[in-house]
This record gives C-alpha cells, structure tokens and sequence, in this order.
C-alpha cells in the first residue's frame, strides 16, 4: 500500500487486449504506474483490488487479474456494464487512469502450500483466479503446490477469456484444465453444463488435503460451493471472493459492510466457514 | 481548577479566547415557523444559547458533509483548517462521546484519515454538562456521564444563573485566572440533584450490546420496528455517529478536485451494484443495518462501544417520529427471550 | 375541541375494530402515539385487540396514503383526512392502487392541522372519496386562498431568496419520501444513468434538485404541505409546488386529486391548451 | 451594457427531427444568415424533451434554451407537441418564478417549410438572452470558476 490517502496515483495504459466481444464486452487493460518510487512501493497479492479512476467521472473497485510475478505492471480486466466502465473501455494505449491501491486481503497462497487446488472459475470471475493462478504455476513457485484442477465455465466460445494463457496452464507440469460452456454447440469439443453439474464427474473430489477457490456470479459461487458441501469438503476449504459495492477501499465509507467486515478491508476473499456466520446480505 | 462566573459575563471570557480560537457555539436561528439551535461561528456572544441541546451535532466540524480532498490529476492533497484553532464551545456529553466513537474509525493504524485527524488536531471542545434530561436523550442507559466526560480540557455546567468551568488542561488555564474560584462541594451538590432528575427518568436498556450478529440479523421484529420508516436519510444525517461517505467530483478547468459527502445507508442507492443487483433492497433491510451497524457491528469491532451516542436526534427529528428507545426495547426483549431460550432450553 | 377529537378517536377504533374483527380488511394505517416520545406516529393495526391504539388530533400532520402502496393487492383500512383522500384520488387516477385493494375510513369536517401552514389554504374539508364516515360532514363551502407570499419580490429578489433557502438542504430526501406524489420506482436522484442532478449539496446542486423536485410535483402536488413538515431544516421548497399548483388552477383549471375519473395534468392536454409566454 | 452584449451566449436548442430541425436545416442550405451561438441538440419529437433536460442544462452552464417543435396540429405523432405545450408552460411558469429571467427560456414552434422563420427566432433568442447577461448559474458564481468554499463546516 502506497499511501496517498483516498487520492490517486497515476497509471498508464500500455496494452489493451479484447478478450470477448459479441455478447459481453470484457477487455483486459494492462495498467503501469507512472512514477517510479511509487512503481517500486506497489506490491499487491492474488485475491486483492485496486481503485481505478476515470478523472472526473468516477471509480471503482477491480481485483488483480495477473500474478504479482509479473513485476513493473498489471493486469485489470473488466466488463462494461456502467459509467466508469464504460469510460474504461473507450481508453486507448497511453491514455492515464487514477489508480489506488492496493486493498483487501488476498488469497490465502502461503497457507495452501504443498497442498492441492482446486480453481472453479465462470465468466469474469476467472480474472481474481487468474492472479493466483499464474503466480502458483510461475516456474518459480510451482514445485510448492501440489496438483492443480480446473473448471473454467463461460456462456459460450465467444465468451472465454485468457485464451492466450490456455495452453501454458494445460501444459503445466501435474495441472489439469477442464471447459465447459452453458449449451451445445458446433464444434465443441469440451464439456457442456453448468460447472456445479460438472464437478463430481470431470474433477477428482476425493483427494485429500485439497482447497478450493471459486469465483463467479453469485448464483454460480451458491450453487457450487453447495455441491462441494455435499460431497464433504469443510467449508474452511472452500474460498471465494465477494463483491460488493466497494467505494473507499479502506473500511470506512461503509457500502460494503456486511456484519462486522467490511468487504473491502477484510476481504475481498472469504472461507465459506466465515461466510456461514456472516448475515446474509450479498 | 474550578471557576464560576454568572452567564452574563459570559462575553468577557470569551472575547479573550476569540484571539486564539474561532469559536462555534449554539446559537437560535429562526426558518419559517421552525426554531432551530445550530452551532455556527459567533461574533456576538450574547447569541449564544445554552438552554438546550442543540438540533444539529457538531459532527460536521469534523467531518464536513461536503470535503474537498484535493486534485485528482496531481494527487496533491487540500487542508481547509483555518488560521486560528477552532473552539466548540457547549459540546454535551453525547457527542463528546459521539467524536471518540468516531476516532477509532477514522485514526486507525491502516489507514489514518488524514482529513479527520488534522481537523481533531485543530479542534478543542468545552463540554457541557445537561442539567436536566434532553429532549429525547437517553445517554444514561447507554453508560454516558450527562455531568462529566474524560480528555475534555474544560468542563462546564450551567446552573441557570451561573457558569462552572471545571478547568482541566494546564495551557488553557490563562484565560481563566482571574475568573472568581467556584465552590467545589456546591457543585457537587448541584451535580447530585441533577443526576437525580436522570435517575428518574431513565429508561434503562438491558439490551446485549454488541448485539449477537446473527440471532439479531435473523430476528423477526424488523419489519415492524421499519414498517413506518419513509427511507429518508435524517436520521443519519443527524447522528453524530454516523460517517457512511461517497465521493464526487468537480471539474474546473484542466483541474479535477475530489470530494467527500455524506451517504446514508438509508437510501437505497447506497449499496446498488453497477449489476442492478442490491443486497440491500428494502427499507426494513436497511433499517435493520442502520440498527445492526450501530449495536452490533460496530461494537463487535470497536471493544464493544456501540456506534450511538444516545443523544436522541434521530427521534427527534424523524418526520414520522420513529422511536429509538422503541426498537431497543424490542430488541431487548427479543433477544432475551432468545437467551432464555438457548441457556434454560 | 378535546371532546370532538376524542369522539373521532372513539368513532376511528369502534370501526376498526369491526372492520378487523369481522376480516373486511387485513390492517388499518392509522395515527398512534409513541410510547416514550408521546408524539404522533403512523401504526399498522392488524388485530382487532389494538384499535384502540387509533387515534386523531390536530398533531395527525403525516400523510399516511403513501403507505398504501406499501401493501399493494392486500386489502388495507385507512385512517384518512380530506388531503390524504385526495392523495388516493391522484393514485387511482394513475392507476397506481386499486379501489378493491382499499377501504377508506375517512374523517369529516376536517379542522386543519396544528403545524401546518397549508392547511390555511385548503378547502377540502370532507374527504373525496370515502367508504366510511367519521363525524358530520362541513356542509358549507369555505373560501380559502392560496397565498403567495413571496409576491412582492422581483425576480431577482425571490432567485436570492431561494439560493439562500435551498443553501440550507442536507439533501436527506425527507421532503421526496414524506410525498404521497413521490411514488417512482426510481427517484431522479437515484438516477446515474443519466445522472440529472449531483449528489453533492452544493448550491447549485440543490438548486438544481428543487428545480427539479417541483417540477415533477406539477399537476400532482395536491399542496398539503407535508414536504415543508417533514423537512428538518425548515426549507420553504413548498412555495414552488404552491406556485405550480395554483399556475395548474388557472391556466388549465386542473387541481389533482378532486375526480379519480380525471386524467392527471401532463397525462392530457385541450386543443385549445394556453400558449402564454411561448415565442410567436 | 456593452459587457453584456459583447458576450457570446451558449444557447441549447432542442429542435424536433420533423419540423424544426428541417428548418433549421432549410435555413442553413438557403444561406440564410442567423447567429452562431446555439448548439442544435436534434430529438425526435418536442414530446420526447423531459423539462429534466431543459433544468439541467441551466445546471450545467447554458446561458439560455431554446426549444421548438412542430406547429400544433402537425406534430409527426399526432400530438407530442400538445402534451409538451403544457409542460413547459409549466416548466416556464417554475423557472420564473424561481427568478430565472423569463428570456433565458424560449418556445416556440416552427415549421419544416419555415427556414426563414426559424432564423428569426434564433437572432431574437440571441438577443433576448444577450439582453440579461451571462447566467451566473444557481450559486451565483458563474461557470469554470473555482469553487472554494463550497462546503466546509461552517
């Protein structure tokens, strides 16, 4: 965390990549801060957020999409859907965002060493794994963890992201990846379904010492961590991130309180234990 | 060192100060038919009206409900705190309380808020002791001293003749010297009757505080406590608690300033998602958050200190005269029940 | 007077005891006393056991027809003043509840409330429409004019006097939900897409919200001076409303809230409608 | 006075698509000469404009509006102009009364076939708003202008 209380620094945007187009529109934007005492101080981990700043029009909350191992910049992606999003998307290579940053917990990635994982991820809730994911198969660090699964879930083929990624993930050493998409069509040739459907048939459930990420729509992350309740995995196990109208980022504004957390400064990333014990208001 | 004065010679003492400070005290102001007493920043002190507790909280001294927090582009932070230090002069004990409810929030070791902290820093308050119970205050059933608060340098209790100052801070004992010594067992006595008119007119609330979160959440008791509740945001705007903010932006020029407002979580936009999606969609849903945040979430994070100061102002000005001593007491007993429910079985 | 008004309370529980009892309604909205603040609150009557929680006195300044959309298709009993019947008349005319949904107690030769300024100009004094009475009807007509008191001021003059006046809102929105009038499922305010109107509480800002405020009252505001109650801050918003109510009156001879069968200002329009003020 | 008509008024036009806007037009391919200080905002019908609209653009800086639709009785929907007729007579009725100087609002109606017309009114428009001055804005403060003690506490 840089501090420069509630202000932003400012970011450029050296690349922009169109992920999807025909039915959402999600561009990832690769964002790099221009001063460079503050680049050397910005240190963020999977699971954690950052406050983008369209100048004059507003800002809002968006999780890290790459790995903190890809130092000097980072990864948003984000999906039109309102004003700042919008103003967002029509930004090109060079144009400046606000950035502030970064805020929440992360992923737990120190505890899960040396154990299995287990990512289920639908539509744009692949970005936050998509941190985790590439920080825990960086040749670096991949020898800590043991085997990883995947179910990645989209609406359709036009609808996945990361396709650029698919191939270093599958190729990964003891790293299993899985498609599916919500209905049949021409020249599929992976999974079809909705991912909770799909998780005692194409993923291994039994393997102990096992933890499990989820990200998604909300009904999705329901239905799912459901599903792996009732095959018996603890709750403890089972690890997901909220959203929630975040807007300060520092645990006072107070949107995004939900019993006695704030999302934005005790999460974003939850158990399924805590959740269980939280009123239920997301 | 303890000080009287009769409350016409109020104006000499506080001409001294006004050097050093600029003073705020109560004082009427007339609208239309309403009489209002608000603190604002007085000339004339024979303006200044101790006979009852203000309408509005001094929160906004501290947390103005529109902040510029700087520029944008250049990220350079604005201060606006004045040349002189401020003195709010005839702060009760409910929102003495209500400032150190809000220091924890806003001085945290994460992130301090620089805004309220250099505001705090600027800032001295005489207290004020009531000497008889406010309109509808309650503070005594939620462990406030009416007569007395701690960190407070002056603490003062008006007699209706006279003024006591109880003088604590040793560097502002200069504009006090030559003031005639007040008798100390006199006041005690005074103090004594006055606490007595509280002791008879307390309501008592035996509510859990920090409220169980989850038992409370679940209760059923909320749509009825909300059922009348309009939605509108003057209970919020009116607490000295309260500190939900959002932001705005202004452009002039090439320059983009920040600023800071109040938000209330009684409006429904509060916590809209860009999805459409709103966890919280109805008015006894936000109601129960405006309650649950205040006797159990905040407390359960805050070392058990619930986020009201008991002052009475959202009963007071609520236009449809919603009751929070009411939803108390409903709590109370509900959550009783609910206790004797879980340990006699 | 104490008399007549606890004969009206007597008459309001005896009814809504029936009218519970015997299951014609599901709840009655009436005027109740707070336990501890002794002051007028709107209840939700739903067993017979607690009509004698219903009362009326010259405090009852809320309007309480707002609540009727609250319990939409489930029949609901309503302790009603002439004005909060004229507020239902404005809501069946835009078909915003159903007749059947509502059962109207309404109270009869309504004196006026002790607050409220507005009902120095109102000369509706029985309810317009009503299943059950409560007191004598007033037979005679009463002569009431709707003061402008803001008349004398030149323009500039009255443009400084509501910069000052609105200056003082904290923009809680207790004017919009005291409203019978404000009845969209989304406020303008609450609006981002387009945002009309800042959310700061900068003149301009709120200047512009009042601005805006009356002009969606224009052809619906009956006048009944709740806004101006309800406001913490004393605010004078109600002129404006005034202004338009009476600009309705005689440019188009429409007052809301009198026929259910008529359409609403803005819902209509006469061939012949007055084109005062518009560039030849 | 010569401040005041030196100055270059940014006025809002909202010309319905049927009538207006093809005067407007009409106006333009004859040659006719007008003012220059409106900026055309086209709608499809002058039914279509939410008195939002006009309140806003008094918010965001406009010196002066100027809406126009089509004659009544031709409106291309038949009768869009009729309900927006009492609207903003409504609409002006408020701005006047709330002290907003009656030249800064401006309706009228114009038809495809009167590119002449619509000139007119446009050089009269200009003038009436140029006549009171730049609009300071509701705070008074005028416009681009730094706003410094917005808020603060007191």
């Amino acid at each position: 965390m840089v501090d420069k209380y509630l202000l932003p620094h400012r970011g450029e945007i050296i690349k922009v990549t169109q992920e999807t187009g025909s039915n959402l529109n999600i561009k990832t934007f690769r964002i790099r801060l221009l001063d460079e005492e503050v680049r050397k101080k910005f240190k963020f981990l999977p699971g954690q957020f950052v406050e983008l700043t369209v100048f004059g029009l507003g800002e809002a909350p968006f999780g890290f999409a790459s790995s903190p191992t890809e130092e000097d910049y980072f990864d948003i992606s984000i999906k039109e859907t309102g004003l700042v999003t919008e103003a967002i998307h029509n930004m090109r290579e060079g144009d400046q965002i606000g950035v502030r940053g970064p805020y929440g917990n992360n992923f737990p990635f120190e505890e899960v060493k040396g154990k299995n994982l287990v990512f289920l991820a639908g539509g744009i809730g692949l970005a936050p794994l998509r941190s985790l994911i590439n920080y825990v198969l960086d040749d670096k660090n991949r020898d800590q963890y043991g085997r990883v699964q995947m179910l990645l879930a989209f609406r359709s083929p036009e609808d996945m992201l990361y396709k650029y990624d698919f191939s270093s993930w599958e190729n990964s050493p003891n790293t299993m990846v899985k498609y599916t998409i919500d209905e049949e069509c021409e020249g599929w040739v992976h999974c079809v379904g909705y991912p909770h459907e799909l998780l005692n048939e194409e993923l291994d459930l039994n393997q102990p010492d096992t933890v499990y990420f989820t990200c998604g729509p909300p009904i999705m992350i329901r239905f799912i961590t459901e599903e792996l309740k009732n095959s018996g995995i603890h709750p403890a196990d089972i690890i997901t991130t909220l959203e929630m109208k975040m807007s300060c980022g520092l645990g006072k504004c107070g949107r995004c309180n939900i019993g006695r957390y704030y999302v934005c400064k005790d999460g974003p990333v939850f158990d399924l234990k805590q959740l269980e014990q939280m009123p239920a208001e997301f | 060192m303890l000080k009287v004065i009769g409350k016409n010679e109020l104006g000499k003492l506080l001409e001294k100060l006004n050097d050093k400070f600029r003073i705020i005290a109560p004082v009427i102001r007339q609208y239309g038919k309403k009489e209002r007493v608000e603190y604002h920043q007085v000339e004339d002190f024979d303006e200044i009206f101790l006979d009852r507790q203000p309408d509005t909280p001094p929160k906004k001294f501290f947390l103005p409900q529109n902040e510029r927090l700087g520029e944008e582009k250049s990220g350079e932070q604005v201060f606006e705190t004045g040349d002189r230090k401020t003195l709010i002069f005839g702060v009760r004990s409910c929102d003495l309380k209500a400032i150190d409810i809000l220091k924890p929030v806003f001085l945290d070791n994460d992130f301090t808020d620089t805004y309220f902290e250099k505001r705090l820093e600027n800032t001295v308050m005489f207290g004020l002791g009531c000497s008889k119970r406010q309109e509808n205050c309650f503070c005594d059933s939620l462990g406030i001293d009416p007569l007395d608060a701690e960190n407070i340098p002056v603490y003062m209790y008006d007699d209706g003749e006279r003024l006591w100052f109880d003088v604590r801070a040793g560097e502002l004992e200069e504009f006090f010297a030559d003031l005639p010594d007040g008798n100390s067992e006199e006041l005690e006595r005074l103090k004594k009757d006055w606490q007595s008119g509280f002791e008879d007119t307390k309501i008592g609330i035996e509510v859990p505080i920090p409220f169980p979160e989850l038992v409370a959440f679940n209760a059923p008791f909320w749509k009825e406590v909300a059922a009348n509740c309009l939605g509108c945001g003057v209970c919020t705007y009116y607490c000295p608690t309260c500190f939900c903010f959002g932001f705005f932006w202004e452009k002039r020029e090439e320059e983009i300033d920040k600023w800071r407002t109040w938000d209330s979580c009684m409006f429904p936009l509060f916590t809209k998602h860009g999805s459409g999606h709103n966890p919280r969609e109805t008015q006894d849903q936000r109601t129960r958050q405006r309650i649950m945040h205040k006797f159990s979430y905040h407390p359960h994070n805050f070392e058990g200190v619930p986020a009201c100061s008991a002052c009475g102002r959202c009963i007071s000005q609520c236009p449809v005269n919603i009751d929070l001593r009411v939803i108390l007491k409903t709590a109370e007993k509900h959550l009783k029940d609910e206790e004797g429910v879980k340990s006699g079985g | 007077m104490e008399s007549k008004y606890s004969e009206i309370s007597k008459n309001i529980q005896e009814e809504a005891k029936k009218l519970l009892s015997q299951g014609k309604v599901e709840r009655i909205i009436g005027f109740g006393r707070g336990v501890f603040t002794g002051e007028i609150t709107p209840i939700f009557v739903t067993e017979p056991e607690r009509a004698e929680e219903l009362l009326f006195t010259p405090e009852c300044d809320m309007m309480l027809a707002k609540y009727l959309l609250d319990y939409k298709g489930s029949k609901t009993g309503i302790v009603a003043k002439p004005c909060d019947t004229r507020a239902i008349t404005v809501y069946l005319a835009e078909e915003l509840i159903k007749r059947e949904d509502i059962f109207i107690i309404g109270i009869n030769d309504c004196e006026g409330l002790e607050e409220n300024d507005a009902c120095e100009e109102c000369g509706v004094r029985n309810p317009v429409v009503v299943d059950l009475e409560i007191g004598q009807p007033r037979e005679e007509e009463i002569e009431v004019e709707i003061a402008d008191e803001l008349e004398d001021m030149s323009p500039e003059e009255r443009f400084e006097y509501f910069q000052k006046e609105f200056s003082r809102c904290i923009r809680c929105y207790a004017c919009r939900e005291a409203c019978f009038v404000c009845a969209c499922d989304e406020c303008f305010v609450d609006s981002n897409q387009p945002q009309w109107v800042g959310s700061s509480i900068g003149k301009r800002d709120n200047f512009t919200f009042h601005l805006m405020r009356a002009m969606h009252m224009a052809g619906r505001c009956i006048n009944c001076g709740a806004c101006e109650i309800a406001c913490p801050e004393g605010i004078n918003m109600r002129a404006l409303t005034k202004h338009l109510y009476r600009a309705a009156r005689d440019v188009f001879q429409f007052e809301p809230g009198l026929n259910p069968e008529e359409k609403t200002l803005f819902a209509t329009y006469r061939l012949d409608d007055s084109e005062q003020g518009f560039l030849d | 006075m010569t401040a005041k008509e030196d100055f270059e008024p940014k006025i809002l036009a909202f010309l319905c698509n049927w009538c207006s806007y093809a005067a407007a037009d009409l106006a333009g391919s004859s040659r006719m000469q007008y003012p220059p200080q409106i900026r055309v905002i086209r709608v499809p019908c002058s039914g279509r404009i939410d008195p939002f609209l006009l309140i806003r653009a008094f918010n965001s800086g406009a010196d002066g509006i100027l809406v126009s639709g089509c004659h009544p009785g031709d409106c291309h929907y038949l009768d869009g102009n009729y309900y927006a007729r009492r609207r903003f007579l409504m609409l002006k009725e408020l701005m006047q009364y709330a002290g907003i100087a009656e030249e800064r609002v401006n309706f009228t109606w114009c038809s495809a076939s009167e590119g002449k017309r619509f000139a007119a009114i446009v050089e009269r428009v200009v003038n009436r708003i140029k006549e009171v001055g730049p609009w300071e804005g509701f705070d008074g403060r005028g416009f681009a202008r730094r706003e410094e003690e917005m808020a603060s506490g007191e």
